[in-house]
């Protein structure tokens, strides 16, 4: 129990809870910000802290190299947006959109998220991970919100009914496997803990766990924002603040992605049970196809971005679905770069609608030349997500294509299809952001371009070097999943 | 011994094409007199012309650029080396071997390209006119020699035109592509040399004229080298259409000068005979409009290929 | 005995169907709550059945949560709330009763057909009500794509809840952890709920949902 | 020991491209970055080309894929295309010294331009399937951002678009391919690809892809619709490392793939490149002969000596299926001979045009004419180039050439009837190329240098300034070199072409006179030094001996043109008019004309108008069409975007019950 105490993934959890409670009664918005960076910041040292310290098992929480990855990135992308959300909401109060009382609402469920979503990925039992994915939910929701707008009550609202449904039918799916489990575990605890029910997958009803898999797929889909599940995603990123549709990209999705995973894992490890890849793939190659046709009629840019973030789910989807030690491994590079990269745009894209007094995309030209940094950014960033080398999706995509086309070329022609339309809208749209005669711009902003930099550092760094213990990691999750 | 006559036998054909080409051209022009029941001018006549016009003073045009007065020397220079290099009376030349019959081609296509640049260097609308037409022409009378090479050279085994003739001389069957081909050479023969129907060579004030639109503003020294190389181009072809197709006669490689002898008055001869064909052939058509050259050129093309293709499916057989 | 037990859990659980049906074709809003206060009661027998049958004490809990917030308090509320919006009397177009009730039968078919071989090995009162709550929860979807009024809409969404509760409560020994959090999801869920009618409210004048697409960030 | 050293230097070329990045830049900012470029380019040559054993070299860096390291390898072939790479890249450097010295936005090309040399040398020297990737993409994209140096202008910004789709679309096939030869395991280093086993369907799948990829970079016909709007696009010491060095590596990814990687090939595999590589020919030359406009007539003439280049690779293919080793190692120089000399001559062309843009800022060459005289220096190198280009002899152009038709001669002898019946069109493509290619250039240099000038920007020029001239004149002088002395070429490739079609030319360096005979002597020979000192003698013969002999002065006159003596420019031969026959007869084989007379009644006074459209058949057949379904596509399924709340519940709904049913049965 001692032993317990000290467990990092505890302060993990804590911290944010913490913060979220100092930020309540915080009053000043600067001060706010401060804490809020802070606390951020120091999650992510613990974090970090993880990497040294390796797996931990307790009763609530427990980490193991599938989980370690995904809770280091989306506390790095947490800190990093705390960063750029103290540079956005400066902006915000000028301009006036955000009244103070938001700003505290805000910063305090900005680190209540950051806990739900730990809690989520440090979970160690199924009950609790969905609790926890249903409280980070109903934050967003409040975010999205947050503006009072007609269009962002809209997205919100729109958000929370299709959030809910999906996060019942995970409900349900939760319950169908802790039924599937009872039989063989015995009432009680043990049939919710991840390690036990992965010890003893092969035993369960298989059918049983197909029923469950079809609800998790569909419920934790909608929030991984698979097409068709996908609707609430454009309009909660285009109209929440846009640290929120950054931590949306950059975390939420992967967070969920995460449970779908852990649930694919219990059924690869029972024999019986139907794979559950042609599902992925197939919602993945919808998602990518979709999504790739939809980016062409956009003209807000936040919502471009966002299909794009459908578009990329789809890809990561569709890798593992397909599976084997290469895919897997290029799946998780590719959401690690893809959470990286897309809060990375997001940064640029936040302080240029700031700038530019407009997210309409026929509205905004020019970039390079009027805001050289900005401009620039975004057209790293963008190549970036179009996994142009030597940047670090390229990889992913290198690994997922190559390995899929010598497998079962029918599956990866119509993937190659949806990344080329993809590629074709996204690069119309950045042409005519970044380049051309500059547009009037209404206002300058005091942009902090540390959280890009930092970001697409890393994500050239990827391309072209991976460390090897990074390696193993993936290497070992990769293995896991089968 | 053999060193010795092969240079003897290259310095011999240099000189004995410059010398006749003019030759060959007053000789065509004395016979279309005749059969238009004229007196015409003696065969020397392109010999005293060139003269003349050597004595006479140059007159360049104020835009003349420095291609314009080198143009004539480039394109005397390459037509004669490349009329030095076929075999007219003997295969056996010193240096037949550094080109040969697409290296020819391409030296006459050198020539072209200089004498189209020539034409547009004035910058008279007269020599557009010529330069665009004579580049039609040639992009359809090159591609069409080299077809009907490639014949030849298929049939012979090498692409050498000493060896060429010397195979046709030794073991000479009767081809349909052989006849193919000599058909062939014998239109771009004539479309090369702007002669009748394709151009006239004896007009000037004539919208329809390719080669002397080029050389319109030419005039003396100038314009008597360019005359002279219009000759060996012309006689080079005669003596191609010779030595491919009719090669008796021709003196071996390390023959003797009697042989030698005997092939210069056989050649001679051959020479006579195709300037009268041509004079012939010339008062017989009428010039034909500009834009049904390409079409008349085609044909050459055509029977090029069509060649080609028998000695390629042949081959197989 | 053991098969009487049986039969009562099956015939409550049964009766939750039914009222999902009624939810289903019911079209006026003041009624639609009140069938909803009888869904949650149905819930509540559901639950505290299966509690006695199990000898699970804190199912007993569940059953008072249920009867407590989804019985009582959520109904009232949603009464003042309707009251307060001046739509209690709001009757809406459901999209022809005959085609919605033979998809609702054909929902239950699919679940029992999806449901009992997939649960062989699991108990009989599980298998049961696993059908039964899967019929719920599709019924409670498709309830929610039905109507369109954001108070219906919420009706819908809690009887879907309301299946998986009963779903929860079938499983044996299902630790208190979830149905407290099924709980707590649900109240916390409710909170926001009200918030966002009164914010819509204070919007649009309307809760119908047509408007707010009429809304939408992006134009077409 | 090379390979390591040219690495660094590659690593040193990569960090003078960040190094420049400045915020503002200084004056000479870009003088002292070329300067490095060129050095670093020579240091570059200097090292592939310096003797390195029989074997090639490997290396690998601790980069790339985790579980195969960036690998680079240097042997015989990738030497080669180095070294044209870098005199490429040298030449270029020189010559932006001056050219760019008056860029206004030096912060828009300066970063990218090492980048983008350094890229191309990686391609050449990967060694594994990723690395390659990365640097080929790495290469088109750090070119694209050169294209948009001019991003002002709307067609740029085009041209930029539909290059970096064509070129992701190429990078996506080749990625396919890879796929396939790294098989399940990807294993995507060569050496493993080399090794393994591959059965006859992969192989051709394979196949198919790189012509889709290389092909797309090289600007194969009907793949070449970006070439013509991006290479003009970019500045012009750019446009000349597009055209004449960045094809030449897609050229190579072909050959390394196809030659290399597959193994022993089928004969069938020479069929595409035969096809698709006279088509390129004809359809590139006769758009070429029709342009306007300078620098694109110069990118359509890259595409037809692609297809030149194409055809020779696939006759090598042809012989090496049947075992031919010597014809096949003939078609292999030849294909290699002519992306070197290609690689010289276009780059003195894209130089001269780029003096020419520089002196009267016009690319329309109906508005030139004239600038022999205000630019004579420039006028002569690019009439060199012209002559080179239009493979007329003593210049290198002739030679490769030559050896190119000397291989068709070569071909009754293979089995396959459907080859001989394809090899002789070919044969009448690459004339009819070769002959129109010549009337070309006579216009392209006739209308811009001779004649009087069209226009005041013209009338205006001047001499452009001395950094430029050199770098012309450095590569010309290596046309001459490599056209008058053709054997040392041909015997520095065979070590190349013994590798990869296991035969070699007989040796040239020792028949007398820097001869060279293909097959041999008795067979065919050329020799480009005797012709072309010959040529020189008897032109200088003659003038020196009519001069003596009758020394009478010249005397300028207005020019006499039939007595019609107008000083009107009007009246000169346009650009159109010079192109109107060859397009009238032969323009119907590659594009669609349409032809429109606006003729005034008698007693208007308006002028007439004569218009000319030319359509390119691939781009409104298969691309434009293309387009229009990608859009239409997305306006049909844009509806999705704008259904209600209860219809996207729908959606989840129907999704819900359908897996439950197919889970169920």
């Amino acid at each position: 129990m001692n032993s317990e105490m000290l467990m990092v993934s505890n302060a993990l959890v804590a911290i944010p809870a913490v913060a979220a409670a100092a930020l309540v009664v915080q009053t000043d918005y600067r001060r706010a910000a401060q804490i809020n960076l802070a606390a951020s910041g120091v999650t992510f040292l613990f974090a970090l802290a993880l990497l040294f310290k390796g797996h931990e098992d307790g009763s609530f929480l427990f980490v193991d190299d599938l989980n370690i990855v995904f809770v280091v990135l989306s506390t790095l992308v947490g800190f990093t947006t705390s960063i750029f959300s103290a540079s956005y909401i400066q902006h915000e109060i000028d301009t006036g959109r955000l009244s103070l009382g938001n700003l505290r609402f805000y910063h305090a469920t900005y680190q209540v998220l950051l806990c739900a979503m730990n809690l989520a990925l440090l979970a160690s039992n199924i009950g609790l991970m969905w609790v926890s994915l249903e409280v980070a939910t109903l934050t967003t929701v409040l975010m999205v919100g947050v503006y009072r707008t007609r269009e962002s009550l809209e997205a919100a609202w729109k958000y929370f009914i299709l959030g809910s449904v999906g996060i019942a039918l995970a409900l349900f799916g939760t319950i169908l496997v802790y039924i599937a489990a009872e039989p063989v575990l015995g009432e009680g605890y043990d049939s919710m803990v991840w390690s036990t029910l992965m010890a003893h997958a092969p035993d369960f009803s298989a059918r049983l766990l197909n029923v469950a898999f079809v609800f998790l797929m569909l419920g934790y889909g909608t929030k991984v924002g698979l097409a068709p599940m996908h609707a609430w995603l454009p309009d909660a990123h285009a109209e929440g603040p846009t640290p929120i549709s950054a931590v949306l990209s950059g975390l939420l999705l992967n967070v969920a992605l995460y449970a779908v995973l852990r649930f694919k894992m219990l059924l690869t490890a029972n024999a019986a049970a139907v794979t559950p890849g042609p599902m992925m793939i197939a919602l993945g190659l919808a998602s990518v196809i979709f999504a790739a046709f939809m980016l062409y009629k956009r003209d807000d840019i936040k919502r471009l971005f966002a299909y794009s973030s459908i578009e990329h789910m789809g890809i990561i989807a569709f890798a593992f679905g397909v599976g084997g030690p290469v895919a897997n491994f290029a799946g998780l590079l590719h959401m690690t770069m893809h959470s990286l990269t897309k809060s990375a745009i997001f940064f640029s894209v936040g302080h240029i609608a700031q700038v530019k007094g407009t997210q309409k995309i026929s509205e905004i030209r020019g970039l390079t030349q009027s805001h050289p940094a900005l401009g620039w950014g975004l057209v790293i960033s963008v190549m970036a997500i179009c996994g142009m080398p030597p940047l670090g999706v390229f990889m992913s995509e290198f690994l997922v294509v190559s390995s899929t086309f010598a497998r079962q070329p029918w599956l990866a022609v119509p993937l190659v299809f949806g990344l080329l339309v993809a590629f074709g809208a996204l690069l119309l749209r950045l042409i005519g952001l970044a380049f051309g005669e500059p547009t009037k711009s209404v206002g300058e902003v005091q942009a902090s371009t540390v959280p890009l930099v930092v970001h697409l550092a890393i994500v050239l760094l990827a391309g072209l070097y991976l460390p090897a213990y990074l390696v193993t990691w993936f290497q070992n999750v990769a293995r896991l999943l089968g | 011994m053999t060193f010795l006559l092969d240079l003897f036998a290259q310095a011999m054909q240099m000189i004995l094409v410059l010398a006749l080409s003019p030759v060959l051209i007053g000789f065509t022009r004395k016979v279309k007199a005749r059969l238009l029941r004229r007196q015409g001018a003696p065969v020397m006549q392109p010999w005293y012309d060139l003269i003349r016009l050597l004595r006479k003073e140059t007159v360049l045009a104020e835009d003349a650029s420095w291609l314009y007065r080198s143009a004539p020397y480039i394109i005397f220079a390459t037509t004669w080396v490349a009329a030095s290099l076929a075999p007219t009376f003997a295969t056996g030349l010193m240096f037949s071997w550094i080109a040969d019959l697409i290296a020819l081609t391409a030296l006459l296509g050198s020539a072209r390209f200089v004498l189209a640049l020539a034409g547009m260097d004035v910058g008279t609308s007269f020599g557009g006119i010529g330069s665009s037409r004579e580049t039609m022409f040639g992009s359809l009378a090159e591609p069409a020699t080299i077809m009907i090479v490639f014949v030849v050279s298929l049939i012979a085994g090498s692409t050498q035109l000493s060896e060429v003739a010397a195979y046709m001389a030794s073991d000479f069957e009767l081809r349909v592509s052989v006849g193919f081909a000599l058909v062939g050479l014998v239109i771009v023969a004539i479309a090369e040399n702007g002669r009748i129907p394709v151009d006239n060579p004896s007009t000037h004030l004539e919208l329809t004229m390719v080669h002397e639109a080029m050389i319109l503003e030419y005039s003396g020294r100038h314009l008597a080298v360019i005359e002279l190389a219009s000759a060996l181009k012309l006689l080079l072809y005669v003596s191609l259409i010779a030595c491919v197709f009719f090669p008796f006669g021709l003196a071996p490689h390390n023959g003797s000068l009697s042989g030698m002898g005997y092939g210069v008055v056989l050649y001679v001869a051959k020479l006579a005979v195709a300037g009268f064909l041509l004079a012939v052939f010339e008062v017989s058509t009428a010039k034909m409009r500009v834009f049904r050259v390409s079409d008349y050129l085609g044909v050459a093309l055509m029977l090029g290929l069509l060649g080609t293709l028998l000695v390629f499916v042949t081959r197989s057989l | 005995m053991e098969h009487l037990n049986l039969d009562v859990a099956q015939l409550l659980a049964g009766s939750l169907v039914l009222v999902s049906f009624m939810l289903l074709y019911q079209d006026r809003l003041s009624g639609l709550i009140n069938i909803f206060a009888l869904h949650a009661v149905a819930l509540t027998l559901s639950v505290a059945w299966q509690a006695y049958v199990q000898h699970a004490p804190h199912l007993y809990v569940t059953a008072g949560i249920a009867l407590i917030f989804k019985a009582t308090i959520i109904p009232v509320a949603l009464r003042r709330i309707v009251k307060q919006l001046r739509i209690h009397r709001t009757v809406e177009i459901v999209g022809g009763i005959g085609p919605t009730m033979f998809l609702g039968m054909f929902l239950v078919a699919l679940s029992l057909v999806v449901m009992l071989p997939a649960t062989a090995s699991a108990d009989p009162f599980a298998r049961e009500d696993l059908a039964f709550a899967l019929a719920i929860v599709l019924l409670g979807l498709l309830m929610m794509v039905t109507r369109r009024n954001a108070v219906s809409q919420i009706i819908g969404f809690m009887s879907l809840e309301n299946g998986l509760i009963l779903a929860a409560a079938g499983a044996d020994g299902m630790p208190l952890v979830v149905e407290i959090s099924v709980a707590l999801s649900v109240l916390v869920a409710f909170i926001v709920i009200g918030i966002f009618l009164f914010r819509i409210r204070e919007r649009f004048d309307t809760v119908d949902l047509f408007e707010l697409d009429r809304v939408r960030g992006e134009k077409r | 020991m090379p390979l390591d050293l040219a690495l660094i230097f590659v690593g040193a070329l990569f960090c003078v491209s960040v190094l420049s990045i400045r915020r503002r830049a200084r004056s000479d900012i870009s003088r002292i970055i070329y300067t490095l470029c060129c050095a670093l380019c020579v240091l570059i040559f200097v090292a592939v080309v310096s003797p390195r054993g029989a074997h090639a070299l490997s290396a690998t860096l601790p980069l790339g894929l985790p579980w195969i390291g960036m690998r680079f390898r240097l042997d015989a072939l990738s030497a080669f295309f180095l070294a044209v790479v870098n005199i490429g890249g040298a030449a270029a450097s020189v010559y932006a010294i001056g050219y760019g010295a008056h860029e206004k936005h030096p912060m828009r090309v300066l970063p990218f331009f090492p980048a983008f040399i350094a890229a191309m040398n990686c391609v050449v020297l990967a060694d594994d399937a990723f690395t390659f990737l990365v640097a080929w993409e790495f290469m088109s994209l750090s070119s694209w951002a050169l294209v948009l140096a001019s991003h002002q202008e709307a067609e740029s910004r085009s041209a930029a678009y539909i290059y970096l789709l064509m070129a992701s679309f190429g990078t996506l096939c080749l990625l396919m391919a890879f796929g396939v030869l790294g098989g399940v395991g990807g294993a995507y280093d060569f050496s493993t690809i080399r090794e393994a086993p591959k059965d006859a369907w992969k192989a051709g799948l394979v196949l198919g892809l790189v012509i889709l990829g290389a092909g797309s970079k090289a600007g194969l016909v009907p793949l070449h619709i970006w070439l013509p709007l991006a290479h003009p696009a970019a500045p012009s010491h750019v446009s000349a490392l597009m055209s004449g060095v960045m094809t030449k590596v897609a050229i190579y990814g072909f050959i390394r793939i196809v030659f290399d990687l597959l193994g022993q090939p089928a004969f069938w595999w020479s069929i595409h490149p035969l096809v698709l590589g006279a088509l390129s020919a004809m359809t590139g030359i006769l758009f070429a002969t029709v342009q306007s406009d300078l620098k694109k007539l110069l990118a359509y003439s890259t595409i037809e000596n692609i297809g030149v280049i194409f055809v020779a690779l696939g006759l090598a293919l042809a012989f090496k299926a049947n075992g031919q080793a010597l014809p096949a190692a003939l078609a292999f120089t030849a294909a290699l001979f002519h992306v070197f000399n290609h690689a010289l001559f276009k780059s003195v062309l894209f130089f001269g045009a780029g003096a020419v843009l520089g002196a009267t800022g016009e690319k329309n060459i109906e508005k030139l004419g004239g600038l022999i005289k205000s630019m004579p220096r420039t006028a002569f190198l690019f009439l060199g180039g012209c002559v080179a280009i239009a493979a007329l002899p003593p210049l290198n152009g002739f030679v490769s050439e030559w050896l190119v038709f000397q291989a068709i001669l070569l071909t009754p002898s293979l089995p396959q009837w459907i080859l001989k019946l394809i090899t002789p069109l070919v044969g009448v493509a690459l004339a009819l190329s070769a002959a129109l290619g010549a009337g070309c250039y006579v216009r392209a240099f006739g209308i811009v240098f001779l004649g009087r000038a069209r226009s005041a920007a013209a009338q205006a020029a001047s001499e452009t300034d001395g950094w430029s001239l050199g770098a012309m004149s450095v590569l010309l002088a290596m046309c001459l070199l490599a056209g008058v002395a053709p054997s040392f070429m041909i015997d520095t490739i065979s070590p190349a072409a013994q590798e990869y079609v296991g035969g070699r030319m007989i040796v040239q360096g020792d028949l007398p006179w820097l001869t060279i005979a293909p097959v041999a002597e008795s067979r065919s020979s050329y020799n480009g030094l005797l012709v072309f000192v010959f040529i020189l003698l008897s032109s200088f013969g003659a003038m020196r001996l009519i001069r003596t002999l009758w020394p009478r002065p010249v005397r300028r006159a207005p020019p006499w043109d039939c007595g019609y003596a107008d000083s009107s420019l009007a009246t000169q031969y346009t650009a159109s008019s010079f192109a109107q026959p060859v397009r009238r007869a032969l323009g119907g084989l590659a594009f669609s004309t349409r032809e429109s007379l606006d003729m005034p009644l008698p007693g208007e006074t308006r002028a007439a108008r004569f218009t000319v459209e030319i359509g390119d058949r691939f781009m409104n057949g298969l691309y434009t069409p293309l387009a229009k379904a990608v859009w239409f596509c997305a306006g049909r399924l844009n509806v999705v975007n704008f259904l209600s709340i209860q219809e996207y519940l729908g959606l989840v709904f129907v999704a819900l019950v359908v897996l439950l049913i197919i889970v169920a049965l």
